[in-house]
């Protein structure tokens, strides 16, 4: 059962040195303001899980808590590479980092697994690409009905799934609109969740039937910090800021000015700091 | 009436816009491939289905993406499902007729390197790996890509087979099972190519106009197959011109932060 | 691409002799216009694809128009049995009727997988389940990660699938809301599809982005019939009508009670008089 | 309070609604465990989550359904998703801690029957057939199942496996590579059974007030056993009663349609 905690507690409660996290986070609602929290607390030697890792994931490579990468798409969306996953993978700087990849579909079909207590997704995949070759982890399954070969990779257990979503009413449960992504799968795929809100509510109110809801029988903890998305965006509450994903490519460019931004907009400041800096992105969706 | 004053850029743009039609279902990533198809359905191709892998069917955005899960898609959308469900229902279902690649390496059979350059295991540069490439280069009924020319892209031999063309040509795609087309078209800012029917080696159909074959040749790290009747392509019209344009303009105005 | 048809030629043009047809609907929506549409057109041969055939596959098995059955649970919901589903099993009446059976979580499997476009499903099920020995569908698949043995069946793929949905529009894009079902998946995984609707609009207006929609270009031909899927029901148009259903055991009960009642409501009238059927049903939710 | 006048149907409902708790997450089928399941919301467990196989989670109907899948059940849901959903994210996924199952037959050892009657190619009496059944009784944490007593429904050998229980007993589930519990509870219209520990065959823990040893053997096709210490199953409360008759009532109100 959800219980609503400070992010600090959530966090501190949930992710421990060494565990396997999904931040999830499909270009909407990605947990930043709990990734800081992470590196705030200097949680370390993570396994770091997430389709489209982008700067949320080059912060806590470049923070050096990640020692394992598993992935699939790992780029500033519109902008270009992530210049401390780079930096971690070509030069081992700040340590060497291990990394397992995938491709959307594979990563797409192991959180549903996981999701549906699968060891294993099937699908039909791979055909003729080299991530074969070098990532032991993709197998193939044949048909016993049509002796198809498919390929098969093991299902997406993580110890935390972290997610941000638009709501949670008192008994935890929580509403995901818009844009959906694998948020849902990766909660319900992890041991143990911590979800950020825009806002706790007495109730959900009179949603449509249909909509994404987690029970809060599902979810470990709720923390509610406004503007936790951001620079992701929050459908319904503020748009993305596209600025601070150019931004980022001049920040990451050495570990010098990485360092100054972190200790800036992350060590010296709280989960509180990121209602203020979605201010200006309200109603700009 | 055709426009006289472009770049190489628009052309590659509005030749890949040309290739879609009206029927298509097509699988949209960002960049040029985005812009094409928002000109293709802006223009000729008003009821062609845009999906973006981030779940969002049937998207009419008023300005490009600056990533694949920009709330304008869903917002104009006609439904948004989950990103599971997106590869399976949609994309591995076979629903999808076009998808649309670019490539940091390509190879004259249509073999693409979003992944390394160098070795995998200790590489040179560390790309951003293929997202939903991989499938999308096999599930979807063709592929196009778009890309610019230059020597280090298009390689004889790419440095990782991120997603399969055709591979080393011929029957190769079918013998390995995979019953879809694969590449069918490569629009660059010179040219438009297809494979050859026998080979699956690219070929240049058509040049853009004012292009030479020198400067297609000095931008390409293949030697170059030309069809038998090259033709020129026909330059953009004033219409195409103008709807890229716009949607650029509004597009660089929407993603400017107020005050930054 | 969706057309807009009467049900009549819907019917005729995408159901023949001999197909495979899946007629779904999970308590809600279930299609009865469209069945008896294709009982008075007496397409016959029919290979019936159901999770809970109910009442309405009771009557197309009665009129002596389906060879085979795939199903998983073959009940008349709170009432009881099938009569006409079981003299024919029991005793050929009016014809042998060829059943393969599975449970309900292999064949929302195994619509999913259809929907999917993969030739099989992998679920973990029938454990210790008698219907692994009767039926040759029922299969293994070893996961290549754990060593576990997990069941398989083939996808579902009809030749056509028939729902029941709430509204289309104008360009065919198909709404359904409430009990989802397996409606979505029966559509896509089959060849052609016909969808009766409550009410064509012009458009489906400012719905939710998250709802559960049928692109038109997903649908074969569409038919409105109001009323259509009575005496089940349709969420936001009228209730489940619980005393047909409570009448229908006396009226299969024998064969000259049966004929006579599709007779009067199947053969003497067509589809319009489901609008009547539901008139004191509505609003009943 | 103590009820004194009720019935063995009623004392079945009530003693099987005391076995849940709040923190259950329960698949319910339609009968006997619906109202038990509803009886248990509208007592002692008002958190508990009640999820029908139609996709309905967390339900809080103020009427039985007729049906798995009544409009009433998802209009009381916190949400509701499909069907294939519902068996791959909920019920495989281990999410539920208690099934409910009903049965034509069942054996001592909580096997169930609700396929056919005699031989399967040539049954003498056809059925409904498993529906969830053979996934519940393998996938939820523990399996409660309730019944009305009779020779014909309770035998020492079942006509067909539709669900698993405990086999032949012993550790017969586990070695069969399924790692919940199974069936933990039997309730019956007379008394209340539990497995041995050892054996897994059904033994009467407790018995329903009023209710002789001779007419559960009556109404039992198996020899029966006793736990050494056999309680009396506390009569129903007035408000279990009370809750238990008006949901019914208002379920039957409902359910007559206008004018029939």
């Amino acid at each position: 059962m959800a219980t609503v905690k400070s992010l600090q507690e959530a966090i501190a409660e949930n992710v421990k040195p060494g565990d396997s996290v999904a931040f999830e986070g499909f270009t909407h609602l990605i947990p930043h303001a709990a990734a800081h929290e992470v590196i705030r607390q200097g949680i370390g030697d993570l396994t770091l899980i997430r389709m489209t890792p982008d700067i949320v994931y080059d912060q806590l490579i470049g923070c050096g808590l990640v020692k394992k990468l598993v992935f699939s798409y790992a780029g500033n969306p519109g902008v270009g590479l992530l210049r401390r996953l780079r930096d971690a993978v070509e030069n081992s700087v700040p340590r060497p980092l291990e990394i397992e990849e995938h491709s959307h579909a594979a990563m797409a079909n192991a959180y549903e697994a996981g999701a549906a207590g699968l060891p294993l997704a099937v699908f039909r995949g791979y055909k003729g690409a080299g991530l074969k070759d070098v990532n032991p982890n993709i197998r193939e399954v044949t048909c016993p009905f049509t002796g198809e070969v498919l390929a098969a990779v093991p299902a997406i257990r993580p110890d935390v799934a972290v997610i941000h979503a638009q709501k949670a009413d008192r008994k935890g449960n929580v509403l995901i609109e818009g844009i959906l992504g694998v948020q849902k799968e990766a909660v319900l795929a992890a041991k143990r969740s911590v979800v950020t809100v825009e806002e706790i509510v007495d109730d959900l109110g009179d949603i449509h039937p249909n909509l994404t809801v987690l029970p809060g029988w599902t979810v470990t903890a709720i923390a509610a910090v406004p503007g936790g998305a951001h620079p992701s965006y929050a459908r319904g509450y503020y748009g993305r800021d596209n600025a601070a994903y150019l931004d980022w490519d001049r920040i990451a460019a050495d570990m010098d000015s990485f360092r100054g931004w972190i200790d800036e907009n992350v060590m010296a400041v709280g989960p509180e700091a990121f209602a203020e800096r979605v201010a200006e992105l309200r109603g700009k969706m | 009436m055709a426009a006289t004053d472009f770049t190489p850029d628009e052309m590659m743009t509005i030749a890949a816009a040309r290739a879609l039609s009206n029927d298509d279902v097509c699988f949209v990533g960002i960049g040029a491939p985005s812009a094409a198809c928002n000109v293709a359905r802006l223009t000729h191709a008003p009821d062609i289905t845009l999906i973006y892998e981030s779940g969002t069917i049937g998207t009419a955005p008023s300005v490009l993406p600056l990533s694949i899960g920009d709330g304008e898609l869903c917002e104009t959308a006609l439904t948004t499902v989950s990103v599971p469900e997106m590869f399976r229902y949609w994309l591995q279902g076979g629903r999808i007729t076009v998808g649309f690649l670019g490539a940091a390496q390509l190879d004259p059979f249509g073999n693409i390197n979003t992944t390394v350059i160098g070795d995998y295991a200790h590489p040179k540069t560390r790309l951003p790996g293929g997202g939903g490439a991989p499938e999308i280069a096999s599930s979807c009924g063709e592929v196009f890509i778009t890309m610019k020319q230059a020597k280090r892209g298009m390689v004889k031999a790419i440095d990782f087979f991120t997603s399969f063309g055709h591979g080393k040509g011929g029957t190769d795609r079918q013998d390995r099972g995979i019953t879809t087309k694969g590449p069918t078209l490569l629009v660059t800012d010179l040219a438009l190519w297809r494979p050859n029917p026998e080979t699956k080696e690219f070929e240049v159909n058509a040049i853009h106009p004012g292009v030479t074959r020198d400067e297609i040749a000095d931008s390409c790290g293949w030697d170059i197959r030309y069809r038998d009747d090259v033709e020129e392509t026909p330059p953009p019209t004033e219409e195409e011109l103008t709807t890229l344009r716009e949607i650029k303009a509004r597009t660089a105005e929407a993603h400017r932060r107020k005050g930054a």
